[in-house]
This record gives structure tokens, sequence and C-alpha cells, in this order.
């Protein structure tokens, strides 16, 4: 076995570290809300009153332990689950029962935790259907698909930007795992959304394409104008990209901060390494 | 232009060869068999016009299958409920052109765009109720809706019934028993553009669509398209192009009966997909030829030594297990494993 | 034969067509408790379902007891004396909390045999008995999945993640049954809950990127700060 | 719990729409009783050939499209068996049992040649095994077809047997002792299978198996063997329906097409998978059969053909309201 181990380059926090005060000043507009959400599986309750506000153009992680109930939320985010109880507001309109497809074309893009895209389709073609679904060409059975030129070439320079130029023409089924993360982030990215809602991206990456994924994020935030929710196990990357963290435990809320408020929390280090003592569980017992 | 064109002819040269021997056809039997493709004698007599008969067969049973294929092979939809289409096509051609006293131009005109559009909002309709079933559900929903016609208009005294009724208000010119020629030629102009069709409406924005709705629903949701919409599109196009189908079938055998509800033209559909290909724009083509072909040709007693084989008896049941053959072992049928298997020498060889 | 009730051999495993295990080597001692750590979807879970064959290895070899069961069908390894809870628990909610018990049975009377030993471990099970799962709390339900487990005689448990989505109070009850349910079989425990992890178990392996990065007493782990940041490490 | 309730409500509301539908159309007490007494029979018949579907559907996701051969294959082979030169001797009141006998192994044995040979090869495509049992349903009918031919067999009143051709009235009408026998046989069956899902070993599994037959195996049960033990079953049940329905419908090409429609849509009306569905659903799809038959005889609406589509009317109704069946699991 080879038992080669790969760390992953961590550049200075500082460079990257937002100051709180940056922070809050970013909290003067919001552009996702969400109210109390609450989501119950058959009595199971696994989203329990959470409430959240992310700043445009900011990058807000949402972590916790296994199970805490990320998943969920996010799902209730995007819209895939309806609350049992709460609104969701994106820029201020009520998309707590907007359908999943009016979402996309109000400017919200998700990515999924299982890499989900059109296995035997070509990676160009499950790029340029992204760019198409919100093009007025959708409803257009007279032409060649490939003939809309400009879907093809905006396909083209996003599939570039991940890196698949010469994959474009290869059914999606063939790519390495990583592979199939890039072309799921172009997939996203080719609608230009303005807010990105990403489902663990680095699950089942190699560690070595960790940081070309940070990097990846890094310039779409740099570019400006964009907002990025990302529910991460890995903190690496969380700690690196994020403006803001908001971590959960048990469904609940358990804090929320910067980066350099949340690593200095010794409530979510105890949730995160297992505290079973102390202050630790009087911080996560709320009622 | 001359470039495009020669490139069209290339990329499609086997489909260009196909063409014009289905073309060639009538006259090439008389020629063999020196019967006249017109007939022999004035009627509608001999081997050229017996073997246009197949050949109509088979490219309605084509047109069938390939708009049940729009539906099940490049849209992913389950439907047990095809015969529905096929048959109120026929039906509904049926009625205007004997119930409503029009003369036969205007009937037939009549009849067909009413047929076809009916059959359309008649999808639209299954469709808008059923389509937020899941899979099993769906195709259950479809076959007890498709049957409950067949059952009821078996029965229904307006159209005799069991018996049904004969179409005899056809203009001439249509009329298979007399000229059989320009009815093979128009059903063969018919299918040429219904396979242009679907593969035209496939490599579209829209039937990329289709095809990503097949791949993974819930990711074209997400990436904004409202699936609801387009299913419905594949649902309404598939019936409207069976409802056609089923209006060539009745011409042909002049006659309108409750067997044209019967679920076999959901099965020998799905069948002929299945054996040719699920989600090519041959396969059912392929499939159609294949099975009405040889249940023409093995329909008969065979005489071995002393022995004598009946064959065309037992034709269903050799079908029926031929099927069960060709799901286990070539599921992809037969062009999905032929290019399988292109495909496989390809990168071998590299 | 030798000291590892279990040896896993450079297994590959493939899902669909991701390649999820490059070659994973654990082995696991008699009457310990080895845990596999490592961050999501490293393949801590499909290393314990390569070993039960339900996602069957395309390459290497599972030693159970010094005989080869890769290739088996799960039933047959199950048979052999191993019993698997699994993630999410997978209790069976339409049946009764007896029920469940006794599907476990291998032969009859297993449950009669140990039902005492469970009901120490779980006395809570005992009031329960005639709910159906689906109406267990999710703690409940994690001790009745880990009770079933402990019907047949099995000598080796695969525990994965008991500790998820659960309250600190419950956490600390399994542990107490772990430990002691460690003192008759042997364990192999999937945890991402370091502190639960290291007062638990003998042996570790972390498992990162479908590989076993490194692996030996968890004693020696917990000295060593840089491995567990760089592996499992929290900012 | 609401959604218990509400599942309750709907079905007693639908009884009871039925009953008193019934009772107001039909012109006396006798021709009331006769009518839910053939409601009950029809839905006997049904619940034989649903159950199968249903059990098979639930533990191994295949909807069993050859289960109306099957019944078809109970009704051939008891006529045979019955009427054939083989068992003249026996006794009518021996050979019938024997017939039955007969027919319900060979049913099993036939469902555990298609388990076996045919589908478990295709368990990683479920779609194809869909198509599957299609295609083994037209086999099984054009075998029947080169076995016995296309003509209707019925069964003659001069070679029956003792309760066959008995009858006993009720409110001054007639009613077959034969068709009070097999709404016994079939309670009896409904109550048999319901023990031996709830208070057997087999039982246990099997309802596990419908919620997670991977774990089921991860405990150390073969779960195949209990997939083919199962379908065995559901075939030989099926079976045994048309068999004792032969004396009363005789035997013919249709009658598996028929029936396993109307199965169909019980199954799916109850919900797939859901045992106290199937037996639900096919009490109220066979009532409604009789009810609707009752109604539609009158002089002035003479059609028998509402009585042939109620099932899938009562399906398209049910399916609408509630999506996944009346005791089916959201998802």
């Amino acid at each position: 076995m080879s038992g080669a181990v790969f760390e992953p380059p961590l550049r200075n926090p500082k460079d990257i570290f937002i100051s709180d005060q940056d922070c809050r000043s970013f909290m003067t507009n919001v552009i996702l809300q969400a109210r109390n959400l609450r989501k119950e599986f058959g009595g199971l309750v696994a989203v329990d009153d959470v409430s959240l506000d992310v700043a445009p153009g900011t990058v807000h992680s949402i972590i916790g332990p296994n199970g805490a109930g990320k998943t969920t939320l996010f799902n209730l985010l995007t819209g895939q689950y309806k609350p049992t109880r709460g609104q969701v507001f994106f820029k201020g309109q009520d998309i707590t029962h907007v359908a999943l497809h009016r979402r996309a074309h109000l400017g919200m893009g998700r990515s999924f935790q299982i890499t989900n895209i059109f296995p035997n389709l070509t990676v160009l073609e499950n790029v340029r259907l992204a760019a198409q679904a919100l093009n007025r060409s959708q409803f257009n059975f007279f032409r060649r698909a490939d003939s809309f030129k400009d879907l093809v070439t905006r396909a083209y320079e996003v599939i570039e930007l991940v890196g698949l130029r010469e994959l474009a023409l290869s059914p999606a089924t063939v790519l390495p795992h990583g592979g199939k993360r890039k072309l799921e982030l172009a997939i996203l990215l080719v609608a230009d959304p303005e807010l990105l809602l990403l489902d663990e991206p680095t699950a089942g990456m190699a560690s070595e394409q960790v940081p070309e994924l940070i990097k990846t994020i890094d310039t779409i935030r740099q570019k400006g104008n964009k907002t990025v929710i990302l529910v991460e196990h890995n903190m690496n990357v969380v700690m690196n990209i994020s403006h803001r963290i908001t971590v959960m435990n048990l469904g609940k809320l358990l804090a929320e901060g910067s980066p350099a408020e949340i690593s200095a929390d010794k409530t979510v280090q105890n949730v995160y390494l297992g505290g079973l003592y102390g202050d630790a569980i009087e911080g996560t017992r709320h009622e | 232009m001359p470039v495009s064109w020669r490139r069209t002819l290339q990329s499609n040269w086997f489909h260009v060869l196909v063409l014009l021997f289905l073309v060639m056809f009538p006259h090439l039997v008389g020629w063999i068999t020196g019967d006249s493709p017109l007939g022999v004698g004035g009627r509608p007599r001999g081997q050229s016009v017996f073997w246009q008969l197949i050949f109509i067969e088979l490219f309605i049973f084509a047109i069938l299958a390939m708009s049940y294929n729009l539906m099940f092979g490049f849209t992913g939809v389950i439907s047990f409920g095809h015969a529905l289409f096929f048959g109120m096509g026929g039906y509904i051609l049926g009625l205007v052109l004997e119930k409503t006293g029009a003369a036969s131009e205007v009937g037939l005109a009549a009849g067909v765009i009413i047929g076809i559009v009916v059959c359309g909002v008649l999808g639209l309709i299954i469709g808008v109720v059923s389509l937020r079933l899941r899979g099993v559900y769906f195709a259950i929903f479809t076959l007890a809706v498709a049957e409950m016609f067949a059952i009821y208009i078996g029965r229904w005294p307006v159209t005799n019934a069991e018996d049904g009724f004969v179409l005899s208000n056809l203009p001439a010119f249509l009329n298979p028993a007399r000229d059989r020629l320009t009815y093979y030629y128009l059903v063969l102009i018919l299918m040429i553009f219904t396979f242009l069709f679907i593969r035209r409406l496939i490599n579209s924005p829209t039937g990329s669509v289709l095809l990503a709705i097949r791949e993974n629903e819930s990711r074209a949701q997400s990436i904004g398209y409202n699936t609801l919409i387009f299913k419905l599109l594949s649902i309404t196009l598939a019936g409207m192009i069976a409802a056609g189908a089923g209006m060539l079938q009745v011409i042909l055998t002049k006659k309108v009966g409750p067997e044209i509800l019967t679920v076999s033209f959901t099965v020998d559909p799905l069948l002929m997909t299945i054996i040719g290909g699920v989600g090519t724009f041959s396969g059912p083509v392929i499939g159609a030829s294949v099975l009405h072909l040889s249940e023409r040709i093995f329909n008969r007693e065979f005489i071995i030594g002393s022995m004598s084989i009946n064959i065309g008896q037992n034709w269903s049941l050799i079908l029926g297990i031929a099927f069960i053959l060709v799901v286990m072992v070539f599921p992809q049928g037969i062009v999905g494993t032929w290019a399988k298997w292109r495909a496989g020498k390809k990168t071998t060889l590299e | 034969m030798s000291d590892n009730i279990l040896e896993v051999r450079g297994i590959h495993t493939f899902i669909g067509q991701f390649h999820i295990l490059e070659g994973v080597n654990v082995s696991v001692p008699r009457s310990s408790i080895t845990v596999l750590l490592g961050r999501n979807g490293a393949g801590k879970t499909t290393t314990l379902r390569s070993v039960l064959g339900l996602t069957p290895p395309r390459q290497g070899e599972v030693l159970f007891d010094g005989q080869a069961v890769n290739g088996k069908r799960p039933y047959t390894i199950a048979q052999m004396g191993i019993g698997y809870v699994p993630e999410h628990r997978a209790i069976f909610r339409d049946l009764s909390v007896r029920e469940n018990l006794e599907i476990a049975e291998r032969q009859k009377g297993d449950l009669e045999r140990h039902i005492d030993f469970i009901f120490e471990l779980f006395p809570d099970l005992k009031r329960l008995i005639h709910l159906s799962g689906g109406n267990l709390s999710g703690g409940q339900q994690q001790m009745l999945s880990i009770a079933r487990a402990l019907v047949p005689e099995n000598r080796l448990l695969l525990i994965d993640e008991p500790s998820e989505g659960l309250a600190p109070v419950i956490i600390e009850q399994l542990m107490e049954a772990i430990r002691k349910l460690a003192a008759q079989t042997t364990v192999l425990l999937v945890e991402q809950n370091f502190i639960m992890a290291s007062r638990l178990a003998d042996q570790y392996t972390i498992i990162d990127d479908g590989q076993a990065v490194a692996s030996g007493k968890m004693r020696d782990l917990v000295q060593d700060e840089a491995l567990v940041q760089r592996y499992l490490g929290v900012a | 719990m609401q959604q218990q309730r509400s599942t309750l409500l709907m079905i007693t509301a639908l009884f009871l729409g039925l009953l008193v539908f019934s009772f107001l159309t039909t012109d006396d007490l006798g021709s009331f009783g006769i009518t839910i007494l053939s409601g009950l029979f029809q839905g006997m018949l049904l619940f034989l050939v649903a159950s199968g579907l249903s059990i098979i559907f639930g533990l191994m996701d295949i909807l069993n499209f050859a289960q109306g051969g099957f019944f078809m294959v109970g009704a051939y082979i008891t006529f045979a068996v019955f009427h054939g030169e083989t068992f003249a001797q026996l006794d009518p009141n021996l050979r019938f049992p024997l017939a039955i006998l007969i027919a319900t192994a060979a049913g099993g044995i036939l469902g555990i040649i298609l388990e076996r040979g045919l589908l478990r090869p295709l368990y990683a495509r479920p779609i194809f095994q869909l198509v599957l049992t299609f295609g083994v349903a037209i086999v099984i009918g054009e075998a029947i077809k080169a076995i016995w031919g296309t003509v209707a067999y019925s069964w003659s009143p001069l070679t029956s047997f003792g309760i066959h051709q008995a009858s006993f009235s009720l409110f001054d009408q007639q009613f077959g002792l034969y068709r009070l026998f097999v709404i016994g046989v079939g309670l009896l069956l409904i109550v048999l299978i319901a023990l031996l899902l709830q208070r057997t070993r087999i039982g246990i599994i099997i309802r596990a198996g419908v919620e997670d037959s991977e774990m089921v195996e991860a405990l150390g049960i073969n779960v195949r063997a209990v997939f083919t033990q199962v379908f065995m079953l559901g075939c030989a049940v099926a079976t045994f329906g048309g068999a004792i329905a032969a004396p009363f419908l005789g035997a013919s090409l249709g009658m598996g097409n028929a029936f396993l429609l109307a199965a169909i849509s019980v199954v799916v009306l109850g919900g797939l998978g859901s045992y106290a569905g199937t037996a639900v659903g096919s009490l109220l799809v066979g009532l409604a059969i009789a009810v609707v038959a009752k109604f539609a005889s009158r002089p002035e609406i003479n059609q028998t053909v509402w009585s042939s589509i109620t099932p899938m009317i009562l399906l398209v109704l049910v399916l609408l309201a509630r999506p996944s069946g009346l005791f089916g699991k959201e998802r």
C-alpha cells in the first residue's frame, strides 16, 4: 500500500480571514433569509427552529457533526423539502412554496452531495442544457440543439473554467469522480446564478483536488456579486474561504460567527471533538 | 451548400439506401415475380400487391413503435395505455367519415384533424391528471384508463359494439382495395416524416430536455426546467402520432372495431421498441420490421420430411418466448447491441 | 491461526462506477475494540459493507477467523458469526421491538439465551418490547439496532456511527453498553466522534480517500496531535 | 395518525356509500342480500389474484403481470383433471379437491421456475423485470391456446359434484351454495395469510424484507430463498383462485386478463405492498362490481359494460385523492 499522504497546502489564514467588522457591515442587507425553519420526518425533528441571514457577496458555511441537520436545512433552503413550519426568503421574496424549477430562474443554483448529472449525455450536453434552461430556446424544436452557437460557446467557456475541455465530448458517465464533481460545478456556474448552494463539494474528492476547488470557489467569490452557501465537512475548506460560519448540532443552531470566532469557540470545539462533559452540554441544551 | 448536402448524405448513407430500396420495392417484387405492382387484371392481385400490404402494415407498426419510443425510450415515461391513442384515432376518423354524412374528402380531412386534436387533448388530460404518480403507479393508471375505454367502446351501441363498422365513405384514391400502390407510398412518406420529425425533435433544444428528464429528472428541475410541461409534450406528441397510425390502420382494413383498442397495440410497439433498441432512432423501425416480417414469413405450415409443423398456429407463443430471450440476453435490442459491439471494437483497437 | 479475528487485505470496492476503496488494509485483534476513523466520504462505511459482502470487493481478501469470506453471499458471511449495526440504525419500523429481535435469531432459542444480557445493557427495551420500531426515539432505535446484533452468538460486531444524531446523555449510555459487550466479543467500530472513539477503542485505523493511511494503538494516536489534525482535523 | 384516521374515514365512506346505494336501488331485501353476497364472492376471487401480486411487489418490487396467467392455468388444469380420463373413476366429490390440489401445485412449481430462471438474473434491471412478466403473461396465454385451443370450456351441470349443485334461498332469492363456499374459503385464506405474516418467522422476514431486504440479508437470512418462496406462494394462491373459480366461471382465454386488470386495480388502490390494503381493496372492488352490475342490469340502463370498468373507475378516483393508494406510504 502506498500510504502516500497529501497535505493540502494551507494558505496563511490571515490572508483571507475577514475581520469581524467586515462581516457586520455585510449584514446590512440580506440575500437569503430563513425564518424559524422546522422540519419533522414522521415525529423526528431534523431541523428545529433555525433562522439564518445570508449577506450578499459572502461565502456562508454551515457545519456541524454528522446528523446535526445540515443537509436537511440545506434542502429546506433549496426547496427540495418543504418545511413543516417557517419561511424562506430570497431577495425579500417569500420562496417557501416556489417550485424547484422557478428557483433556478430567480437566480438560485444548487449542487448535490451525491454527484448528480445526466450520465449518458456528453459533458458539453450536460452544460449546454443548463445554459439553455434559462433561455427562450427550450421550446424550439425545429433547429438542431447544437446550432445555438451562443449557448455552445457559453458552455465551452465554463467547461474550460473547470478544466474539462479535453473531455467535453465524452459521455459524463466515463468521467472519474473528481471530473464529475467539476462537471457538477460547471452545470451550476453556466446559469450564472446569484446564489450558489453547494452541498459538500469536497465529498469523495481526493485530497489533492481540494485546494483546486478552494481556488475555484475563491475565484467565484472574488468576482463579487455572487453569494455562496456551503455545507461542508472539510474544515480546511470552511475555515479558508468562509466569511461567516453557522454551526448546527442536534437540529438546532449552536453558534454563528466569523471563522476566527468559530475556531475559538469552546462549545463548537467540544461538539466537534465529541464533548460529552462540562459547559459544552449545557451549551447544546436549549429549552 | 453542396458541402453540407454531401455531409448529410455521408452520415445517412444507410438510411438513403433503405429508402431507395423501399421506394423500388413494389417494382422489384413485380420484376421478379412478373406481377405488376398495380395489380393483375385490373384488380389489386398478385405477389407485388400482396407484399405491398405486408409492408404497409409494417410501416404503420413502425410509426406506432416510434411514437412509443418517443415516450418510453427518449423521455423515460413507461405507459401501458398506448393502444388508447391508436384505437381512438381509428374510431374518431371512422365516426366522422361514416356517421356525420360528410362528403368523403371533407370527412377525411375533418376526421384526421379532429382525431389528432382529440387524442392530443386526451394525452394532455391523462398527463395532467396522472404524471404526479410515480413509476409503476403511472403505468397502471394508463393501463386502467385505456382498458376502460376499450371495454366501454367494445359494448357501445353507436359503433356496433363488438362488431364495429365498415368504412365505406373513403375517397377513391385512398382505397387500398382499389389502388394499393398509392397507399403504399403515402404510408411510406408518413413513416419517413415521423422518423425525421422525431429525430429533429430529439436533436433540438426541446429534445435534449426530454433526454435530460430520462437521465435525471430531479436534476433537470433544479437547473430550471419545468419537467412536467416537457413530459406532457412528449406524451401528447406520442399520442397524436399513435392516433395517426390508428387512422392509417383503419383505412387499410376499411373497418373500425374494438380490436384496435386492445392491449396488443400497447404490447406490440413495446416489444418492437425493445427488440429494436430502446431510445434509438432506427430501433423501433427495425424492431417492427423484424417482428412483422418474421410473423409473415413463418406464419405457415412447414413440412420437414414426413413431419409437418405449423409454426403459424403457435406463432405468438414463439414470439413471446423470443421476446423473453431478448429481454434477458440483449436488453439493448438490435440497434443498441450493434452500437455497443462497434464501440467495443473501436476502443479495443485504440 | 492468527491473533486477528478479521484481516482485510488490500480490498478494492466500487459502487457503480465509483472506485471507493483503493486498497484498504485493516486488522482487528481478538477481544478488542478497533475503530475506523476518517472524514466523511473517506470509505469507512464501505469498508464495513465490504467485509459483510453487501458491497463486494472486486479485489483483495477478507479473512474472518482465518477463512476467506470475500465472494460469499452476505447471509453466509453473517452466519459465520458477524453482527452488523448499520448507519442510520436500519431497524424495521413496522415490526415490534420483539420481532426486531426475533428476526435476528439464527437458532431457535437464541433470543431466550441472550435476552437477560440485552435487557441488562438496555433496560429501556424491556418496557418497549411490544411497541413498533417506528415509534421509538432515535436513541432507542440505536439501542435496538445494537441489541439485534447481540441475539445470535456473534464473534465480531460491525458498528457504524452509533453516536450519529444522538444527544450526549444517550451517547454516554451507548458507550457504556459497547464497552460492556466488548468484554465478550470483538468490535469493529466506525465513529466520527473522536472523544468517544478515543475513550472506547484499543486500536485505530484511519481511512482517507479510500486508503488506510495509518493504524496503531489508540493511546498513541491521542498523543499524536499532528496526525489527528491532518486527517480528522478541526480548525 | 391523521392519515390513518382519514384512511379509515375514506374506506368507511366508500363501503357505506356502496351499501346505501345498493339498498336504495334494489327492489327487495332478497336481491339486496344477493347483491352483497355476490359482491363478497367477486371480492374473494379478486383477493386470490391480488394478494400474491401485492406481497410479491412489496418484497421484491416486481409487479407480476403473469399473475392473471396463473389464475387461468388454475382454471384450465382443474377443468382438465376433473373432466379428464385419468381420474374418471374417482367420486366427483373427491375428484374436485384432487384437481384443485394438482392445479395449485403446478402453479407453485411454475412460480419457482419463473422466479429462479427468469427473474433472478434481472434483479439489477427492474424495468425489464416488469417487461419480462408482461412477456411471460403472453407466453402463458399462448401456451394454453396451444394445449387446449381457443374454445371456452364451461362446467356442465351433468358432471358436477355435491356443493356445486346445491343452492339455498335468502328472502325468496336463490343463491348457489358453491359461491358461499368460495366466500368461506376466501375469508379463511385472508385470515391464514394474515396469520402467516403476523405470527410466523417467515412472516416476520417477509414484513422486514418489504422495508429493507438488504438488512435482512445482513442478519444472516438467505433473502433470495425467501423471495423464491414468496413468489411460489403468490403464484400458487392465484392458481388456487383460478381452480376454485373454475366450476363457476369455467375456463376461457379472456379470464386471466379480466381478473388481472381488476386485481391490479385492487392492489394499486389498496396501496402497493400493503396486505391490509389488498384485503380491503378486494372487498371494496368486489362489492362495487356487484352493486354496479345489479344497478346496470335495470332495463332502462341495460349495460353490462359498467360493472367491467368499475374497478378502473374506482382506481382512478382513489389515485386522484391518494397518489399512493389507500394504505400506501408516501414516498
